[in-house]
């Protein structure tokens, strides 16, 4: 099964040649087709999974398998391959992924019923799944690197499906261009890390950096091989270096790429392109942009976690970076009324709890990276069931935004059951739910570490998410009406869309109960780390304020929002309202810097340098070359006769200087 | 007879292949002068191959010219469809008023 | 065959027809009589080529030049021309531009040509038979002529392919070019 | 693969009839002339070069005359007629008279032909003719050259019969003639295909190109002839010769050449005299030729059925008066076809079929399936 996980990745790859090849005509055979595949993709996944939990072996490094097979050498030493490296975080993100898609594909068919693009839609979808899978199994940074792009190609095509709409268009560049300019320090980092450290292999990367910090710390009883030799010695080279602006080279690289993972996962300040990438189709949102490519920047930061964990600063900068994402965006998420941009800032901010999760964690604590990834894993069912019931919603009323909503509980009564679900999920309802646990972790492993900060600001997202989420649920489905009455009567539930979403209910509500019994599948999928860590118990205080600020920002949500009708008539006044509303001004700053300083300072210089002198000295160029073919193209005027004369002249000047006269 | 007697033979009737193709207007006579041409080749090939020193690959004075002649033949084929179904075309075999072929 | 005063003689009197009807094919106006000049000079390559004892390239010469190509040429010039034709004269630019250029290359050769050695006949030649000739077409090995062979034959294949697709007329219905009325023979 | 049971005729005919033995009494005459054995004496050359040009031109003129006059009878007798009887025993001086009458006719020319072509056409097909004769083994010592290709020397001069026509054609100015040039053209060039292939099939069969040799490879009493020799590939081949030389001869039913009835004499419309008289020569002349050619190649040529009998020149023109007899048996029994079915029957029909039994006789040869 190991040697064949290939298969999941070229089966959706063949769904998108096949669908774009032969079948764009035909959206039902393309939706089929597609489905087909990203089912067989899934049950490989399952089986591949199914096999992994029941394999004797535990631990991280023994459940990391990697087959690959050289694509070039650069150096001698350093040779890029190709291949699948499975462990439990990449076995998890490929359940995930082929889940997620197949039901997505499934949702698809009702959501793109009336589509006539529809032939386009689900190869370019397959296509994303074929390259997330890619990135998701990469055993090197270059790989992941190359699918890395691929995701955000077929991001972008996807968030400008509708390209006939300019905001789309204007959508879909400024996703492209601002995880472009991510992906720049990215590739700088990789590069970094191949000439300063020899490896790009996750493996080598990992292995070599682990027993480092071991060596710093406990005994040294790991036994190196290969390229993690390289590694370790290089990290121990680099030990207490000056390195460049009082960084070390180790911390430049891992920076670097963790910028690269900061873009594509939209952390703060470069989340910009994410509340607006809600212009694509929203199943396309709901895979995408919220379950899986967002979290791509997360799985890189846990992929590179040793590394990371080694360098210094790097994971002060990854939790700073992520306590303020998280905190940021579900301010804003408070007072938004675009259903699918309340959604974005959420995910945002749940992106920023995984993100600071990851950075509370170190070598010897690292019940923050397996709270990362639990709640990588229930946060892509319940997010992308929130989605998806948001496109139904918006299919029902023609429109995204809550003002125009209100009472849609009778009308819509699947929807609401599962929406309900969900938003008990996210806002971390006890016991019952998936999301509450996951967030649980997060909150206990940072408090247990000694990062109470990041841990009160998690205590105080909890809250909000309450609140944003119990307000988004009330003005959606409680009060009264306040839209078109003409959408109202023809909002009906799809089955083709109401069937994934009653599939992702299952995990929305499940996936969090195997930690409560210590089931070995999270003992097993969820990497344990190195050494045996246990949550502080002298922070057992946190559950129940845990608690306290879910149900409270629900209560809040409730009082001001479920109980009686709300009013959106007159915009608020307020200032601070207004800031938050208009998410900071942020993209205002963003304009404001290009158009204004680095335009008019920077490019409108180069522009002059470039059209007088560049293109001059191009345009000279031709100039001469044309008058010299003035003269000589009358002599290629497609005259046999002139051919020959000129083919036998030449022959004659060849034998004269050919010395044969 | 000897060699040199063959080769200035050749030679003249190349030349002679030159002049045609040079001084014809009809595609045909154009063909034809090439046809000479060729034709001095042939003359060349058997004459080296007729007085080539012992122990020389002679066969190859025979196998070379099966390969002219047939190149030829296909060659003569295919122009001269061309010309016939230029001819039907536009009723014209004279290359000056061809010339907006090349357009 | 020896060199003789007959084959001298020969040689002389094919050189004649040769030079005599290359010069006919390419100054005579009409181009039917150009062609049947044409097949004189061919006539007398074949004939000259028997004196080189290369009987099976003479009757080659014979069976596709002469019978084939000529044939074509003649057959083309019968369904493009007509005894009315009227022969434009080429401009005196391009006769004196031939006459130059045949000059030039007539010079070249002729400069080169006596540099070639082993004028004498080897005295031990013998003739190339036609087993010869087959046996070293079939031959795959590197002295043999296998690749070339099937490669002309395939190249004869789809020259003939492509003449008859070229040339067919064109089903009326099937054009929408003007009415075409030349060539109805074939 | 077992080539054992089927070998080429290794020995040459040079081995065989050595020239100074196998002699005739005209050759001891001019080489006692000449003094000279061989035939390398320029005058020896000149008197044998003489020789042979009135023997083929008396042979000829003979042939066609015989030829005529057995036409004229036989289609007399096929149509249930008497045919010539009045001029000479039978008949037998008819041709010579009209032949007298063509030469004695005034030559004309019409106006806007073109005097090089007009007069050059007619002169071709008997030139051919005679190239041809010059090549087949009339009798074991019976020949005028024996060259080591003449099979090929043979397809090569056949093929140049059509040039005459189209010459013909084109200088007569006639749009008759043209059409039928251009269709003596098409039809030649096609039918000279499965001409070649069955020449193709002998020279497969007996691995020689030498006429001398292919004849003599069949002696012995008549199934050693190639029809025979090679079961169902040789007289599969012979019928394809009969059919293919009938279309190559332009003799009905493939005479859409001349086609009196549609093109009113085709290329010859416009020749009279002496011109047309030399190309009605020439069809026979050829006739005879082609029939010669298949009595060779496929009965045996001048080899006698059965070895007790003596062979010589006289098998040889009966087995050539044999296949005339057919030549003119279809003349006088089948209609015209049109063009495009006498196309058709060379593409679609005899082409293919003549290739698959050239593989068919590879096959019998390569698993030595002869007789």
């Amino acid at each position: 099964m190991i040697e064949s996980s290939w298969m999941i990745l070229l089966l959706p790859f063949i769904s998108f040649i096949g669908g774009i090849l032969f079948l764009h005509k035909q959206p039902k055979l393309a939706a089929g087709f597609s489905i087909l595949c990203n089912g067989a993709a899934m049950v490989m996944a399952l089986i591949l999974a199914v096999g992994f939990l029941s394999s004797d072996d535990t631990g991280y490094h023994a459940l990391a398998h990697t087959w690959s097979y050289d694509w070039f050498a650069i150096t001698d030493t350093l040779t890029v391959s190709i291949g699948a490296l499975l462990d439990p975080i990449s076995i998890m993100m490929l359940v995930v992924i082929t889940v997620i898609s197949t039901l997505v594909h499934t949702y698809s068919i009702g959501y793109m019923e009336n589509d006539a693009s529809a032939g386009r839609f689900f190869p370019l979808l397959s296509f994303f799944v074929f390259s997330m899978l890619g990135l998701v199994i990469a055993p090197t940074l270059v790989q992941m690197f190359v699918f890395w792009e691929l995701v955000g190609v077929s991001s972008y095509m996807l968030i400008g499906f509708w390209y006939h709409k300019p905001s789309a268009v204007a959508a879909s560049k400024k996703a492209f261009i601002i995880t472009r300019f991510a992906d720049a320090f990215f590739l700088t980092g990789i590069i970094l890390m191949a000439t300063q450290f020899g490896s790009i292999g996750f493996d080598a990367i990992n292995q070599g950096a682990t027993a480092f910090s071991s060596m710093n710390t406990a005994n040294p009883s790991f036994s190196l091989e290969g390229g993690a030799v390289q590694v370790f010695t290089a990290l121990a080279a680099q030990e207490g270096s000056a390195g460049f602006l009082g960084l070390n080279l180790l911390s430049w690289a891992t920076i670097l790429i963790f910028i690269g993972g900061w873009g594509k996962s939209a952390m703060f300040p470069l989340h910009v392109w994410l509340p607006d990438a809600m212009e694509g189709p929203t199943p396309v949102s709901s895979i995408i942009h919220s379950a899986t490519m967002v979290v791509a920047g997360i799985y890189l930061t846990a992929r590179l976690f040793p590394v990371f964990a080694v360098a210094e600063y790097t994971l002060s900068v990854v939790e700073f970076t992520g306590a303020i994402t998280a905190l940021f965006a579900a301010i804003i998420a408070c007072t938004q009324r675009d259903i699918k941009r309340i959604l974005a800032f959420s995910t945002l901010s749940q992106l920023g709890y995984m993100m600071f999760s990851l950075g509370v964690a170190d070598m010897e604590h690292t019940a923050g990276f397996t709270a990362s990834m639990f709640h990588v894993f229930t946060h892509a069912f319940f997010k992308c069931l929130l989605f998806l019931s948001a496109g139904l919603i918006i299919h029902s009323v023609h429109s995204n935004d809550i003002a125009l909503m209100g009472g849609l509980r009778k009308k819509l009564k699947g929807t609401y059951f599962v929406t309900l679900l969900a938003v008990c999920a996210i806002a971390g309802v006890p016991f019952l739910f998936s999301g509450f646990w996951s967030k649980e972790e997060i909150i206990m492993a940072a408090w247990s570490n000694g990062h109470q900060c990041s841990a009160i600001i998690g205590l105080l997202v909890g809250g909000l998410t309450a609140f944003y989420m119990g307000r988004y649920f009330f003005l959606i489905f409680h009060g009264e009406y306040r839209g078109d009455a003409h959408h109202l009567e023809h909002a009906h539930e799809n089955k083709f869309m109401l069937f994934p979403m009653v599939l992702l209910a299952i995990p929305t509500i499940i996936a969090g109960y195997p930690m409560l019994t210590g089931h070995t599948f999270f003992n097993t999928v969820i990497p344990q780390a190195t050494l045996p860590t246990h949550p502080d118990h002298s922070a057992s205080w946190i559950m129940p304020v845990a608690i306290a600020m879910a149900i409270g920002g629900l209560l809040v949500a409730w009082l001001k929002y479920g109980r009686r009708a709300v009013s959106f008539d007159t915009p608020s006044t307020n200032i601070v309202y207004r800031c938050i509303s208009n998410k900071f001004y942020i993209d205002e700053c963003y304009i404001f810097v290009t158009k204004k300083i680095i335009f008019r300072c920077v490019a409108a210089p180069m522009k002059l340098c470039d059209d007088y002198i560049v293109d001059g000295i191009i345009h000279s160029s031709a100039a001469i070359m044309r008058g010299c073919a003035a003269v000589i193209r009358h002599w290629q005027n497609g005259q046999t006769h002139v051919y020959l004369g000129l083919m036998i002249i030449g022959l004659a000047l060849l034998a004269w200087f050919g010395g044969a006269l | 007879m000897n060699l040199t007697a063959c080769l200035s033979l050749s030679a003249i009737l190349f030349s002679f292949g030159i002049f045609g193709l040079m001084t014809r207007r009809k595609i045909i006579a154009m063909l034809l002068a090439i046809e000479l041409m060729l034709n001095a080749a042939l003359i060349n090939c058997v004459a080296f191959a007729y007085y080539a020193p012992a122990g020389a690959d002679t066969d190859v004075g025979s196998i070379l010219p099966i390969f002219i002649v047939a190149i030829t033949s296909a060659e003569m084929a295919v122009a001269l469809a061309v010309i016939v179904a230029m001819y039907r075309k536009r009723k014209v075999i004279d290359i000056e008023r061809l010339e907006d072929l090349h357009d | 065959m020896e060199a003789t005063l007959t084959t001298d003689i020969l040689f002389y009197l094919f050189s004649a027809a040769i030079l005599g009807c290359g010069l006919m094919a390419v100054t005579v106006k009409n181009l039917l009589h150009s062609a049947i000049a044409l097949m004189g000079c061919l006539f007398g390559t074949a004939g000259l080529f028997l004196l080189l004892d290369h009987e099976f390239v003479a009757l080659m010469q014979i069976l596709v030049y002469i019978g084939g190509v000529v044939i074509f040429i003649i057959y083309a010039v019968l369904l493009t021309t007509h005894l009315g034709t009227r022969y434009l004269p080429a401009s005196t630019l391009k006769y004196i531009s031939g006459v130059t250029l045949a000059a030039i290359v007539l010079g070249l050769v002729l400069h080169i040509d006596p540099q070639a050695t082993h004028t004498a006949v080897n005295p031990d030649r013998t003739a190339t038979t036609i087993d010869a000739i087959g046996y070293r077409l079939l031959d795959g090995s590197t002295n043999g002529f296998l690749i070339p062979f099937e490669v002309i034959s395939v190249l004869l294949l789809s020259a003939m392919i492509g003449a008859a697709t070229i040339a067919k007329h064109q089903k009326p219905g099937a054009t929408n070019d003007e009415d075409e009325t030349g060539g109805s023979a074939s | 693969m077992d080539t054992s049971t089927h070998q080429p005729v290794q020995q040459s005919v040079a081995e065989r009839l050595d020239p100074h033995t196998a002699t005739t009494p005209l050759g001891d005459w001019v080489r006692e002339l000449c003094d000279a054995p061989d035939g390398g004496n320029l005058l020896s050359m000149t008197i044998n070069v003489i020789i042979i040009i009135i023997a083929i031109c008396a042979f000829s003129s003979l042939t066609a005359m015989v030829l005529v006059w057995m036409e004229r009878k036989l289609a007399g007798r096929f149509q249930r007629r008497l045919g010539p009887t009045r001029t000479g025993p039978f008949g037998l001086l008819q041709t010579a008279a009209d032949g007298l009458k063509l030469f004695l006719k005034e030559g004309f020319r019409p106006n806007a032909s073109d005097p090089f072509t007009y007069y050059l056409a007619p002169l071709l097909p008997l030139t051919g003719a005679f190239m041809v004769l010059a090549v087949i083994p009339f009798g074991p010592s019976m020949w005028i050259a024996d060259p080591e290709l003449g099979l090929i020397f043979i397809s090569a001069i056949a093929g140049l019969g059509v040039l005459a026509l189209l010459i013909g054609s084109w200088g007569s100015n006639n749009k008759y003639s043209l059409m039928g040039g251009l269709r003596a053209g098409a039809q030649a060039i096609s039918y000279e295909v499965s001409l070649i292939l069955c020449f193709l099939l002998i020279v497969l069969a007996s691995g020689e190109t030498n006429l001398l040799n292919i004849v003599e490879g069949q002696q012995g009493n008549f199934w050693n002839w190639w029809i025979i020799k090679l079961p169902g590939a040789g007289f599969i081949a012979f019928i394809f010769f009969i059919i293919t030389s009938t279309a190559e001869l332009n003799r009905t039913p493939f005479d859409t050449t001349e086609a009196e009835s549609e093109l009113t004499g085709g290329f010859h419309t416009e020749y009279s005299g002496i011109a047309f008289s030399m190309f009605f020569l020439a069809e026979y002349v050829h006739m005879f030729i082609a029939a010669a050619i298949g009595a060779t190649l496929f009965l045996g040529g001048y080899n006698a059925p059965f070895e007790f009998l003596p062979d010589g020149w006289w098998w040889l023109m009966a087995k050539s008066y044999a296949i005339i007899f057919l030549y003119i048996w279809f003349r006088w029994t089948f209609p015209r076809l049109r063009i495009d079915q006498l196309m058709a029957l060379e593409w679609k029909f005899l082409l293919p079929l003549s290739l698959i039994n050239l593989v068919f006789a590879g096959i019998l040869i390569a698993m030595g399936w002869i007789l």
